[in-house]
């Protein structure tokens, strides 16, 4: 059974169709890229399958489960976590608690105990908060713990909210656009830490980015869409080539 | 065309721009090229006076614009589009446009004219002409964040991030029209994490670190230089 | 017949919650400021006019130096107190603005003293009769201001470059500023006719109800702020539409149900609207792109 | 409750009184008479040498007639300024405010002016100097049947506030023990500035007379809008008109009220007062000063037969007082009302009040 | 961190008591009198009604001009059972607590019945919004009988005093703080930062928006209550539009997100009034220029969003400084969705 199944997505916005009968399969611990040009729709595929839109039809089946109708944090628990395309993080709060807000609902201690400091309170708290220097460590943002998100680096913004996503222990990561306003440098890096987070934790991911050296460089399968409708699926080598990117898309 | 001399910038405490001194002669592509938090965006922002050096001046056109009041700056044949976009999201892209043409006291129809102009560049931006900006797309955004810039017809215009978050065959696009915005008379200044194009299209080009230049010259040498490669370029 | 009598007095006090929310929705739809001063400025419009008036200067002297007087208090306001705050905290701007209505309350209580003057009538109030109906003057020319207004800077706005200007600075200063718009006169120009409209309500409301009192601005202007949100705050028809919504709410609420429940009838009311019509009844309903 | 280390048991130094009512906001006119009859008449006091060789001192505040206010206003009186009595408050919601404290504290508190019936039930330290609302609106409902012949009536009446709604009670009986019609009975609240909702429902009745019990601002404010619907209805109010001829003289010209004393009262003793205040104060007092200034004296003898400030012993010489005053004898009953006031019934001509009666209860 | 945390909650309870001994000793030498007292009083029960509200501004982040009508029906219930408790004849802390909590859970539920529609709405509509439903409030408590209506309410049992009071007003902030520094305060936190990003990572927000409303509303409710047995009258026009404004200051000048900035606020904010008595007819004039002038040089409140403890004081005063420095430099425009 794959990860994530999708049919006949849909989405319209008074008129205009957004995304139009999108469908994709994703199996576990898959590398998936998104790809397509500008407007064509992936943001809004995003937003739908992670409940942010509700869709006009179609189909989304998670590890199992319908996500449509579906708030995104009960999708997050069924198993998907996201970046997004502008920067959402808590800005005003430090990187820690960015990453232990996520592993909120790991936790368990109600209000009473909370207030009360009883010992699941401290128990539960060591843990998450061991559990998110762990997190921190792997994107070599340690230092940074008691940082306030708002004033880290712009590139550092971006590997927080990876972190972040990975806090809820999701079994499929979306990120959308990670690599914008990186330098190839840096974008570099970014794609060894994708690569290293799947292999680490074994989750599927599904990409959205424009930088077509991180996306033919990690992704095995590419879905290309255009004015919402899907104009090609393959892998990497199957897309470059594919007359219908290139005029769209890719460009020569 | 614009002269820079030993600019230094703060935020509050932060020491963003340190002494720095750089120039843009008629008519040519120059770039800034550096790491996130280089200082580029600031760099930009203080020449179109949205923020103040604390030391140093700037010409533009021989003429000092410290008493130039930041809304005046585009009368003096400046245009700057913004890094994120910064489109009015409730206004359409047609009014988007207009407002880049806000000081133009010309006719209705050359104004037209010009709006056509921009609409054969970015036909896209046609198709979605009565569309309230902000729902376009990232690149949507991006095309009217340019049309609306060269509506004011500026005689340099400054473009930070400019292929941000496009897809590769606009990105292409953009850099054409750079260069022919560039050809048809305009000088540009332009910011951009895409260093590869941008020294590819660019005259010369200045090397920002943590405030300050560390390099400068000719682009296409710059773009064979070790270092640079190394630390910009990917390569 | 009593019913069409009531609305004519719903509509009398609907006009005026109009003409205040004007102003009030102008100035939100530029600085998204929630300007609580507008009722104060409104206040001290009434009492310029009262100052006039009593100084025997004509009715047209009255009304100009009223709206201009305000005028210029509402563009010293906002350089004085707000435009500092334009980068703070919205809320900050808040609590400045209602620090700024306390202000100007306990400025006028001083300056006039707390117990209220008695506003000469300046506009007449012959009724005008239609059959049994009577309808004061003040009506009248309430409406027919509210209804002017409302299609003057709805125009204004929309169709003429410094009201463009006015949106663009609305949306994005600095982006503005780069088009060549100075966003500083432009703020300014926004509390001028805000405040001035306010001084006009002020003086209709003080006539109408015979009294300017440091106080008086308060409910009016709560009330003007109320129609504003329930016409869809930022939007100019809205505030107009508002305004009369609430005054006929009230007044049939008085004569129908109970003077005693009219607020809560009129809150009642604002907030099924806002349940159902989260962004007030002419608002659009823009989702936040992700 | 507070030690016995306080001033208050305090044989020597000044005896301090105080005064509180609104001397700003819409209904100044009445606090400001009581506080400058009170001062006045102890200024008087003083000159003769005070309480047995003890000068009084007055500490006054501004409530706005607002009754939180009014509650800060009798702590900082007993708490800070730590008074030994209290005159007030001056109109009946402040009084009632403080009323509960008074009676814990076991404060002497004497109100001049507040008529609402409930100012001094079960209130062992409460006393009052004026009559009480169901008389004052029994007599202007009297009034109205009789002299005005009216046989119905509309009445207004502000529902927030006790004492207008109190009256409009008491006079609504009347005409319901009567047989006699009510043809609108219509409550408004605090903030309401426009009546012509209410004023339509009246115009459609057509009652006979209008009552408006009600202070002279709101008075003043609903009798404009009467004249301006074209309402020929005589209108009858309570002593909460005293004043409103000062603004809106025109408004209501011909209209009735009931009061607590006439300045044209021919009684040497009104017209010393008169002239005692207008030296003093360049303006005619009006019924408000008189009882303000009534209470004063009460007050100050009552310290005197008290003998101390003790608190029960002042309470204890109050309610075995005698006293003739510019509003007639004041003394108490058992609930410490004064018996037997006078009441004026007064009608506004060319803006000055003329006496048309002067009853006095049995 | 145990062990500090520890330590610093020993610090903090050693310093609450000693301010409670040294105040103890003021009023019963007479320093204090009275009077005093009783705006100390005022001033406690202000630091729980506008902690309580900055649980909702400056925690959750949602802008409440309507937290008097809560703080009114607390006041109310509490006070109306308390009347009816009178002839128990119950020890008064037995008494008073009971009357209190009653009142806070009263307000409370009407506080989630309230928030339930009224929180689907964002920024100044939830403003007005929660404003109508304070004036509704207050309008059926003028027209209900067994409130006294209009007339106020009178025969409240006067129980409240400093010592109550001030106990009752560090066991309300404890509880805040131990709240926003629990999960659940972080979950609160991250829809006043980004409510889209907080349900991305599993927060459920409508819940918790609620929550954050309940119990803002019930602390609110708290206060009412202490409030109605101090004075031991109430009256509907107490709890107007212009009472929810004053709480609304009060968090703001104090620093929204900071509970110590509150308590300092209040502190000032409620005494200033009373200072400025001497100026008489200039007092409110000279307390909304402060107010302004306060506001315009420093924005984001006293303390912005830092938190002010005995144990940084006594460790290092300067890092404290520092970040409230920090503050006034930042150039955040968080609230900007309020
Ligand atoms: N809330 C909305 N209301 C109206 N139109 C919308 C809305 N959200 C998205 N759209 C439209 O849907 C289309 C797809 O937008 P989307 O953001 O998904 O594009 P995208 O593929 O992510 O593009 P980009 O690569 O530029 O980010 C665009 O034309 C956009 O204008
Ligand atoms: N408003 C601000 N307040 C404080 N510091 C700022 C502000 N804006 C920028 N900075 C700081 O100034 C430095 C330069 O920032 P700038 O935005 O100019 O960089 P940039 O080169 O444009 O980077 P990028 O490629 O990410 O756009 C950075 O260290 C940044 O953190
Ligand atoms: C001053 C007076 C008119 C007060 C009025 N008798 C009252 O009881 O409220
Ligand atoms: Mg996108
Ligand atoms: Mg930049």
């Amino acid at each position: 059974m794959a990860l994530l199944e999708v049919k006949d997505l849909t989405i319209r916005f008074g008129g205009l169709t957004a995304v139009d009968g999108f469908e994709i399969r994703i199996d576990q611990s898959e590398l998936v890229g998104l790809i397509g040009p500008n407007g064509a729709g992936k943001t809004t595929v995003f937003n739908m399958l992670t409940g942010v839109y509700l869709p006009t039809e179609g189909s989304i089946t998670l590890d199992g489960k319908n996500t449509v109708g579906k708030k995104p944090y009960d999708i997050v628990e069924i198993g998907a976590a996201r970046t997004f395309q502008n920067i959402r993080l808590f800005k005003d709060l430090t990187v820690e608690d960015n990453v232990k807000i996520a592993y909120h609902n790991q936790m368990s201690y109600n209000l009473i105990q909370g207030i009360f400091r009883l010992p699941t309170y401290w128990k539960e708290e060591k843990k998450a908060h061991e559990s998110a220097m762990e997190l921190l460590d792997i994107f070599d943002m340690k230092m940074y713990a008691k940082t306030l998100a708002k004033n880290l680096p712009y590139g550092k913004q971006r590997k927080l909210e990876i972190a972040r996503a990975l806090a809820t222990k999701p079994k499929i990561l979306m990120l959308d656009e990670p690599a914008a306003g990186m330098n190839p440098y840096e974008t570099k890096e970014l794609m060894e830490t994708i690569h290293f987070i799947r292999d680490k934790f074994n989750i599927a991911v599904l990409l959205i980015e424009h930088d077509m050296s991180l996306v033919m460089g990690i992704c095995e399968k590419i879905t290309v869409i255009d004015y919402g409708k899907i104009i090609a699926e393959g892998k990497p080598d199957e897309i470059k080539s594919n007359p219908n990117v290139i005029k769209a898309y890719l460009g020569e | 065309m614009l002269k820079v001399q030993n600019i230094d910038v703060y935020y509050g405490k932060i020491h963003a721009i340190k002494d720095i001194s750089f120039e843009v002669k008629q008519g040519e592509v120059v770039t800034l090229i550096g790491a996130n938090g280089a200082g580029k965006t600031t760099i930009l922002k203080t020449l179109s006076k949205v923020l103040k050096p604390t030391n140093g001046s700037v010409f533009l056109k021989g003429q000092d614009i410290k008493n130039v009041q930041p809304h005046n700056m585009i009368n003096l044949g400046m245009a700057h589009a913004p890094e994120g976009r910064r489109i009015f999201a409730q206004m359409t892209v047609l009014e988007n446009l207009e407002m880049g043409a806000f000081i133009r006291k010309e006719s209705k129809s050359e104004l037209e004219q010009d709006m056509e102009n921009v609409f054969t560049r970015f036909p896209r931006l046609k198709e979605r002409r009565k569309q309230i900006a902000g729902t376009l797309s990232g690149g949507e955004q991006q095309m009217l964040a340019i049309g609306r810039a060269l509506m004011s017809k500026p005689e340099i215009l400054l473009m930070d991030e400019p292929s941000m978050g496009l897809a590769p065959i606009l990105v292409d696009q953009i850099f054409n029209i750079i260069e022919d915005i560039n050809k048809a008379g305009t000088t540009i200044l332009l910011v951009e994490q895409n260093a590869n194009r941008a020294l590819q299209i660019a005259n010369r080009a200045y090397v920002l670190e943590t405030g300050k230049i560390v390099a400068e010259g000719d682009a296409k040498e710059l773009l064979n230089k070790d270092e640079i490669k190394k630390a910009y370029l990917g390569g | 017949m009593v019913f069409i009598q009531q609305m004519i007095n719903g509509l009398q006090v609907g006009s005026i919650y109009a003409v205040i929310a004007l102003g009030y929705t102008m100035v939100y739809g530029i600085v998204k400021l929630i300007n609580f001063a507008h009722g104060e400025v409104m206040m001290m419009g009434a009492y310029f006019a009262f100052l006039a008036a009593t100084a025997g200067m004509p009715v047209w002297a009255v009304f100009l130096i009223s709206m201009l007087g305000s005028a210029v208090l509402g563009m010293a306001i906002e350089r004085v107190a707000y435009k500092p705050l334009r980068d703070a905290p919205r809320i900050s701007a808040l609590i400045t603005a209602i620090a700024m209505s306390l202000f100007l309350q306990n400025l006028a209580l001083v300056i006039f003293k707390a117990d209220p003057k008695v506003m000469p009538r300046i506009v007449p109030n012959t009724p005008i009769h239609i059959g049994d109906l009577r309808i004061s003057s003040i009506t009248v020319i309430t409406f027919l201001v509210s209804v002017a207004f409302m299609a003057l800077l709805t125009f204004f706005v929309n169709k003429t470059k410094p009201g463009k200007a006015m949106r663009a600075v609305s949306e994005d200063k600095e982006a503005a500023t780069l088009m060549g718009i100075n966003a500083n006169t432009t703020i300014s120009m926004t509390f001028a006719i805000g405040s001035a409209l306010a001084a006009l309500g002020g003086i209709l409301y003080g006539v109408a109800y015979t009294q300017v009192a440091p106080t008086m601005g308060l409910l009016p202007g709560l009330k003007a702020f109320v129609a504003a949100v329930l016409g869809g705050i930022g939007i100019i028809p809205g505030a107009m539409l508002g305004g009369f919504i609430m005054g006929f709410v009230e007044t049939f609420a008085k004569a129908y149900i109970s003077g005693r429940w009219a607020d809560a009838i009129v809150f009642g009311i604002l907030i099924v609207v806002l349940s159902v019509k989260p962004t007030g009844i002419l608002g659009k309903n823009v989702r936040e792109k992700v | 409750a507070c030690g016995g280390g306080d001033a208050n048991g305090d044989d020597s130094g000044p005896i301090k009184i105080g005064v509180f009512g609104p001397t700003t906001g819409p209904i100044a006119a009445y606090g400001s008479a009581v506080v400058n009859s009170v001062k006045l008449a102890v200024e008087e006091i003083n000159e003769n040498g005070g309480i047995d060789g003890r000068l009084i001192e007055v500490y006054d505040y501004d409530t706005k007639g607002d009754r939180a206010e009014a509650i800060s206003t009798y702590n900082r009186l007993k708490d800070q300024d730590q008074v030994v009595a209290i005159i007030g408050g001056t109109i009946s919601g402040e009084t009632l405010a403080v009323k509960e404290l008074a009676i814990e504290d076991n404060m002497p508190m004497l109100t001049p002016t507040a008529t609402a019936a409930d100012v001094t039930l079960d209130a062992p330290s409460i006393f009052r100097a004026c009559f009480l609302d169901p008389y004052q609106a029994a007599a202007a409902a009297r009034f109205s049947i009789d002299y005005l012949e009216a046989e119905s009536v509309a009445i207004l009446y502000n529902s927030d506030d006790a004492y207008s709604e109190g009256l409009a009670e008491s006079y609504r009986s009347v005409f319901n023990d009567e047989n006699l019609t009510v043809t609108n009975y219509i409550g408004y609240t605090a903030n309401d500035v426009d009546f012509s909702t209410a004023l339509t429902q009246i115009r459609n009745a057509n009652p006979d007379v209008i009552f408006l019990p009600d202070y002279y601002d709101s008075v003043g404010q609903i009798t404009t809008q009467i004249r301006d619907m074209g309402l020929e209805q005589i209108c009858v109010g309570v002593d909460g008109w005293d004043s409103v001829e000062i603004d809106y003289a025109e408004q209501v010209e011909g209209y009735y009220f009931v009061n607590h004393f006439a300045k044209t009262d021919p009684d040497p003793t009104v017209q010393d007062f008169i002239a005692a205040f207008a030296a003093k104060y360049n303006q005619e007092p009006n019924a408000l000063g008189a009882l303000g200034y009534d209470a004063t004296f009460v007050m100050a003898e009552a310290i005197q037969n008290a003998g101390s400030t003790d608190g029960q012993a002042i309470i204890d010489a109050l309610s075995a007082i005698e006293y003739k005053g510019v509003t007639g004898t004041i003394r108490f009953d058992e609930q410490g009302d004064a018996t037997q006031k006078d009441i004026a019934i007064i009608k506004i001509v060319d803006g000055k009040h003329e006496l048309v009666e002067k009853l006095v209860v049995e | 961190m145990n062990l500090n945390n520890k330590k610093s909650y020993i610090i903090n309870i050693v310093a609450v008591t000693l301010l409670y001994i040294v105040l103890q000793v003021l009023m019963q030498n007479n320093i204090i009198n009275r009077y005093y007292q009783g705006i100390i009083v005022f001033i406690c029960i202000n630091v729980i009604v506008a902690s309580s509200l900055n649980l909702t501004l400056g925690f959750l982040g949602q802008l409440a001009l309507g937290h008097a009508g809560f703080m009114a029906v607390g006041a109310y219930s509490s006070a109306l059972l308390s009347i009816g408790m009178r002839g128990m004849e119950l020890p008064v802390i037995m008494h008073l607590g009971v009357a209190l909590l009653f009142g806070g859970i009263m307000s409370g539920v009407i506080g989630y019945l309230i928030g339930l529609p009224a929180l689907r709405l964002r920024g100044d509509y939830l403003a007005i919004i929660t404003l109508g439903f304070g004036e509704i409030i207050r309008v059926v408590i003028n027209n209900i009988r067994f409130t006294g209506g209009a007339q106020g309410l009178t025969g409240i049992p006067r129980l409240a005093n400093f010592t109550n009071a001030y106990w009752i007003t560090v066991a309300v902030l404890a509880i805040l703080f131990a709240l926003i520094k629990s999960r659940h305060g972080r979950a609160i936190m991250s829809i006043r930062e980004d409510e889209i990003a907080a349900e991305a990572v599993g927060i459920k927000t409508t819940q918790y928006k609620a929550i954050g409303f309940t119990i803002s509303a019930f602390f609110a409710g708290i206060g009412g209550g202490l409030f109605a047995h101090y004075m031991a009258y109430l009256d509907p026009a107490i709890f107007n539009f212009m009472k929810s404004v004053e709480i609304v200051v009060i968090v703001v000048l104090g620093g929204m997100g900071s509970l110590t900035g509150t308590i300092l606020a209040a502190g000032v904010l409620t005494s200033l009034p009373e200072v400025l008595r001497g100026f008489s007819e200039y007092r409110l004039l000279i307390y909304s220029f402060v107010l302004v002038v306060m506001m315009i040089f420093r924005p984001q409140g006293i303390f912005g969003t830092a938190e002010f403890s005995m144990d940084s004081l006594m460790h290092s005063p300067k890092a404290f400084l520092k970040e409230v420095k920090k503050e006034a430099g930042g150039d955040d425009d968080k609230g900007g969705n309020v």
